[in-house]
């Protein structure tokens, strides 16, 4: 199987989940419509009606852990080829990945000591 | 099926990206970047880069989430219930990206590409990744390594930036 | 062909992790359960919340199973059962999954509630942690088999399984598992004390059901994901290959769902403290031992 | 049948589909499971699965009586469960507006009965051609006009706040600036939005009743508004309280702990002049003990359920029930088995990392109860007892002042209230019951006030009385207190956390009602 | 001519073109940068398909690619960091308000 067959396969696989979903979707609707009712549409909240919306500036306290994340993240798609070519590279192949790792954990470390794996 | 795909795709990405742009809710625009994105992933892999394509479909969509974290951070109104207008300058900017546009498209319609081809059949996807690596560990190693030194300054520059002056520094710096 | 046999057996599995679920909620057993909840789910109204987000809303539980059913489509069940053997596997299962990060920022968003909110955003911190560490133990799986194709992988396990022979990488992994299919103890983003329910708030009827089989064949494809890269997936004496990969795929579910009955839900400062201080580094010792050994030539 | 059935058409699966809802009930208790529990209803026998919220509901429970916020709440809960949805009251009142399917006595035969009548109810006519709209005037938004127009705005969209193309630095547009300046600002320096938030009446972390509005800063609480029951029963009616009267209105006081207040108001009675109605100092103990027990472990499933503790939910729900409907004779056998409970508890090292260092109180005059005993005070009102001096009672004490402390403390109490009933029977059976009295006793003018060590802290109890009636009724009770701790107490905590804090705390909205 | 090239090339110039729209008509520095990085996509795009329909023997292209996508990344997070610091200091991440309170 070609690599382009396999990913039209993928493909089909992901169109029939929506085929699925939309199926049960039309037979819940062929059973019956919903009915709308006053309140009933109102996001719940433990039994209190809450008109406001919540969509609000929101305040990740994670953000020091989500920007090193994105810096740190990138080390993956360096990782990938290397595994796979370890082996018959050898040492050569530790010794620079090492290296690669040991700098990237230095800004682990760095983030760590100026206090950005906290929550703000 | 090869040529359906990258249109396919690439009409996607464009169609993404200009939501991105017309949008006022803030989550739907950092999604459709996010979408924008992965359909350029899923036209790498029509384009037979098949590891360059999974990773920016992985890369993406963490890298968007974030992105949408902040944008939900920083907009004045973040849901978009307000249907308010962020821009500037808008003739200026599109006039630009149109001709920005029409200049690349016509060199690229226009350069013989044919003359600048050396290969014209990509190896299969496993022996890619094998390259790839061959070429981390080999010729390019400096270039990786420099990758991973520059990575290291973009986490000690956000660190220091971001993370949190204490309140009596932060009073006289603004 | 095979395609059908996956996600049958894909169905099947999530029918045996929904069973499990509702034991362990209920404490009685009964197999008709699932089966009369997905009905009554079918058979009850759905609607969209006030002023909502649409298509976010409608998109996310789709997207949480399509993520769900990628994720499984690269795991062999045995040497030829498998729905698209990509050069890239290991990489593929992890692009998969960040899409169901993406789905639940959606489901959070999209209703326009708080509770989902909060938990929309609680599982992009959780998973932004997290997914380093199914990455990175797939990395040092991939230095043993030198490859990424799934098949090969489990073909690399001949003689010891990687359960054995790199146990940190199976540990961290499994946890790691844990925290992306939101299980508990790691169930923040729809944890029921807290947010009542979180970004399973407001769906109901048809979509409710959709988002829970979402969910179930997650972490399906999580079990079936640890059992293709730590415990050797199809090999083992006797039995055909397909029964050693569904019997390993529903033990794995099921230490995945004893573990959250049995322990309480993590705090967020522990989530990601424990995460980038102790299971970052330990991620990075498993790569290099595993390293180290191979060169061995062990 | 018209606000519970769905609209619909009879399909050919339809029938399939209507025993499938009948027989997958997800239940949605108001007040809350713990007032279930503690009524000794076992839902899980009746085939109900618990649902955290309205959505996911189709059942809607209401357990014994619903002071007013709890009524409105039930309506709220009720328009917004999906249909096919019924609804079955267990008990005496439930609001006008609300469409009873079902009704029977609180009891877990009750309950049985009940259910069975939902499901008949529902497996015939979930699906009507016609149904009515539920509405009540709860539901009806206030500022209807108001909503309309932001509705307009967000769908025609565009206010379209053009400016200068220069960049004028014009005013024409909204500036971020002005917006932000005047928001408070998180601890690290981000003005942000701040959402309110209701937690309660009717959450699923919490004690049934209680009604908290968090204000959310990102998901950390910057602010905490606690709301109380409004209760009517020890409003003094005009000629006073009759004794029956009065003993009836403490009792309804707390469902959760309905023996130590009836205990508390015969007390008080009792030192009015009315004849001893209580089954006598040792009685008292082993009465007063077993809801202790039987407090604490509903106080443990709660926190189970708060803190996605499957196993402590399950487990400590069936010792609860298990405790309430032993006869006291066999009550002490149960020790042993609560003992093995106790060490798997204190065994799990995510559960003690999940609660150390959260909610610390430091030790304060006006604490009462467990918390105050966690952090190493002695306030029991048990030690002023002759009965419990008797029989040598110490009460426990804890050496810290986090939530940890005061989960071990509850555990070791567990311990000392089954020793304390079995010290009791070795000594005297105690009457099963508190018996009721037979005519209205007479009442000597003047004043009185009892006290009693409820499984929260000590409740005391001020009555005074003339001509044979009650005029003057004052209660304090232990959960009022901690109430007030709550703001400084959550502050910038995480919403897990600070949930869990005032979980920990055990408040019951009941005894802090006004 | 190759189409695939052409239509691949396209798509490059066109997310490049909707990338410059952004980052000159946002006033916001976040919604600026999703222009970046729609810049860098388009770049992005030409890069890989330059290696497949050019150089598919030449690694090197491929490497170029991820060095990009580390790029984009990392101008995420520097962005959101200054972002952070001025949101911090100042309440405003718009671009024309920082020009204001400069002068």
């Amino acid at each position: 199987m070609s690599a382009l067959q396999q990913y039209a396969i993928l493909l089909g696989l992901a169109i029939g989940a929506i085929g699925v979903a939309a199926s049960l979707y039309a037979f819940s609707r062929a059973v019956g419509s919903t009915l709308a009712e006053p309140g009933k549409n109102v996001p719940a909240a433990s039994g209190r009606l809450c008109r406001e919306p919540a969509w609000a500036r929101y305040h990740a306290h994670y953000l020091g852990y989500a920007l090193l994340f994105l810096a740190f993240d990138m080390e993956m798609a360096y990782m990938y080829p290397w595994a796979v070519v370890f082996k018959e590279e050898g040492l050569v192949a530790l010794l620079d990945m090492g290296v690669f790792l040991a700098i990237l954990f230095l800004g682990l470390l760095y983030g760590w000591s100026q206090g950005a794996l906290r929550r703000h | 099926m090869q040529t359906f795909f990258i249109g396919f795709f690439g009409l996607a990405a464009i169609v993404f990206a200009v939501a991105v742009f017309r949008t006022s809710s803030m989550m739907r625009s950092a999604l459709a970047l996010l979408f924008s994105q992965t359909a350029l992933g899923a036209l790498f892999l029509a384009l037979q880069a098949e590891f360059l394509g999974v990773l920016q479909i992985m890369m993406m969509a963490t890298e968007m989430s974030i992105m949408a974290i902040f944008m939900v951070m920083f907009m004045m109104d973040p849901g978009g219930l307000g249907g308010m207008d962020m821009s500037h300058q808008k003739r200026l900017s599109m006039i630009a990206g149109l001709g920005a546009v029409m200049l690349v498209s016509a060199i690229a319609a226009y350069t013989r590409w044919q003359e600048l081809a050396s290969l014209s059949q990509a190896a299969a996807a496993d022996e890619q990744i094998r390259h790839l690596g061959r070429e981390l560990l080999g010729r390019s190693m400096l270039v990786f390594e420099t990758a991973g030194i520059t990575i290291l300054t973009a986490m000690i520059a956000t660190t220091a930036v971001a993370v949190k002056v204490p309140a009596e520094n932060a009073s006289h710096e603004s | 062909m095979s395609v059908l046999i996956i996600v049958l057996g894909l169905l099947a599995g999530a029918y045996a992790v929904a069973l499990l679920e509702d034991r362990l909620t209920r404490g009685s057993f009964a197999p008709a359960a699932p089966l009369l909840a997905a009905a009554a789910l079918l058979a009850r109204e759905s609607i969209v919340t006030r002023k909502p987000d649409r298509l976010l809303f409608e998109t996310a539980p789709v997207l949480l199973l399509i993520a769900a059913l990628l994720a499984a489509a690269v795991l062999p069940l045995s040497p030829t059962l498998i729905v698209a053997d990509l050069a890239t596997g290991g990489l593929f299962i992890n692009a998969a999954l960040a899409y169901v990060l993406v789905a639940l920022l959606m489901a959070g968003w999209g209703p326009d509630g708080a509770y989902a909110m909060v938990g929309g955003w609680r599982f992009l911190g959780q998973v932004i942690a997290y997914s380093m560490l199914i990455v990175m133990p797939i990395t040092a799986v991939a230095i043993r088999a030198e490859s990424l194709l799934t098949t090969a992988i489990v073909g690399s396990q001949e003689g010891w399984w990687n359960m054995f022979y790199q146990p940190l990488g199976f540990l961290l992994f499994f946890i790691a598992s844990l925290a992306v299919c939101f299980l508990p103890p790691f169930d923040r983003p729809s944890a029921e004390g807290e947010l009542a329910a979180g970004v399973e708030a407001e769906y109901t009827g048809a979509r409710l059901a959709i988002l829970r089989l979402g969910r179930m064949v997650l972490v399906v494809s999580l079990a079936a994901a640890t059992s293709v890269f730590f415990l050797g997936g199809w090999l083992g004496p006797w039995l055909p290959p397909w029964v050693w990969s569904a019997l390993k795929v529903l033990a794995v579910a099921a230490l995945m769902l004893l573990a959250g009955y049995y322990l309480p839900r993590v705090r967020e400062e522990h989530l990601l403290a424990w995460c980038w201080k102790l299971g970052i580094p330990l991620a990075l010792l498993n790569i290099f031992i595993v390293g180290v050994m191979v060169l061995a030539g062990l | 049948m018209i606000h519970v059935a769905r609209q619909g058409r009879w399909q050919g699966m339809g029938r399939l589909l209507l025993r499938a809802t009948a027989r997958d009930l997800r239940a949605l208790v108001v007040p809350g499971p713990d007032v279930a529990a503690a009524s000794g209803l076992e839902l899980a026998a009746a085939g109900l699965r618990l649902a955290a919220t309205p959505r996911h509901a189709n059942l809607l429970l209401l357990v014994g009586e619903l002071p007013g916020t709890l009524g409105d709440a039930a309506l709220v809960l009720y328009a917004q469960m999906m249909r096919p949805r019924v609804c079955l009251l267990l008990g005496s009142a439930a609001p006008a507006a609300l469409p009873i399917s079902a009704r029977a006595e609180l009891s877990q035969t009750g309950l049985l009965e009940g259910v069975e009548r939902l499901r008949e109810c529902l497996s015939t006519q979930a699906y009507q051609k016609r149904v009515d709209t539920f509405s009540a005037p709860i539901l009806s938004p206030s500022d209807s006009s108001q909503e309309e127009n932001s509705d307009a705005a967000g769908d025609s969209g565009h206010h379209q706040m053009e400016h200068g193309d220069e960049g004028d630095g014009g005013m024409s547009f909204m500036s971020m600036v002005k917006v932000t300046k005047d928001l408070p600002r998180s601890p690290d320096g981000l003005p942000m939005d701040r959402i309110e938030v209701p937690f309660g009446p009717v959450f699923p972390g919490l004690p049934g009743g209680l009604s908290l509005t968090f204000t959310l800063d990102g998901d950390s609480v910057a602010q905490v508004k606690s709301e109380t029951l409004r209760t009517t029963c020890l409003r003094t009616p005009q000629a006073g309280f009759l004794p029956d009267a009065l003993l009836q209105a403490v009792c309804a006081l707390d469902p959760l702990t309905p023996v130590s207040y009836r205990l508390l108001a015969l007390r008080a009675l009792t030192a009015l002049g009315a004849p001893a109605q209580t089954p006598g100092a040792h009685g008292d103990v082993a009465l007063l003990e077993r809801e202790r027990t039987v407090s604490h472990l509903g106080w443990l499933a709660l926190l189970g359920r708060q803190i996605g503790f499957a196993w402590l939910q399950r487990r400590a729900l069936r010792l609860q029930l298990a405790c309430l409907r032993s006869e006291m004779a066999d009550f002490p056998t149960l020790g042993k088995t609560l003992r093995r409970f106790d060490k798997q508890v204190r065994r799990n090292p995510l559960l003690r990392a999940r609660l150390s260092g959260l909610g610390v109180i430091a030790p304060q005059a006006g604490l009462r109860g467990p918390v105050a005993r966690a952090c190493g005070l002695s306030t029991d009102a048990r030690t002023g007892d002759p009965a419990y001096l008797d029989l040598a009672f110490e009460p426990r004490r804890g050496e810290g002042s986090d939530a940890l402390q005061r989960l071990y403390l509850r555990l070791d109490e567990l311990h000392q209230s089954v020793a304390l009933v079995a010290a009791v029977l070795s000594r005297q059976r105690p009457v099963e019951h508190v018996s009721p009295a037979g005519r209205q006793p007479e009442l000597s003018d003047g004043e009185a006030m009892a006290s009693v060590e409820t499984p929260r802290g000590e409740a005391r109890l001020q009555l005074m009385s003339s001509g044979g009636r009650i005029t003057a009724v004052e209660i304090d009770t232990p959960s009022r207190a901690l109430l007030g701790q709550l703001p400084s107490l959550l502050r910038q905590q995480e919403l897990g956390d600070a949930l869990t804090c005032v979980c920990s705390l055990d408040l019951s909205p009941w005894d802090s009602a006004t | 001519m190759n189409p695939d090239l052409l239509l691949a090339l396209i798509t490059g110039a066109a997310l490049f073109g909707i990338g410059l729209y952004g980052v000159l008509s946002q006033t916001n520095l976040v919604m600026l940068m999703m222009g970046i990085e729609l810049i860098l996509a388009g770049a992005l795009v030409n890069l890989v398909a330059f290696w497949r329909f050019l150089h598919a023997d030449s690694y090197a292209g491929q490497m170029f690619v991820l060095i990009v996508m580390t790029v984009m990344a990392l101008e995420m997070a520097v962005g959101f960091a200054v972002a952070l610091a001025r949101f911090r200091a100042r309440g405003s991440v718009e671009m024309e308000e920082a020009q204001e309170l400069k002068g």
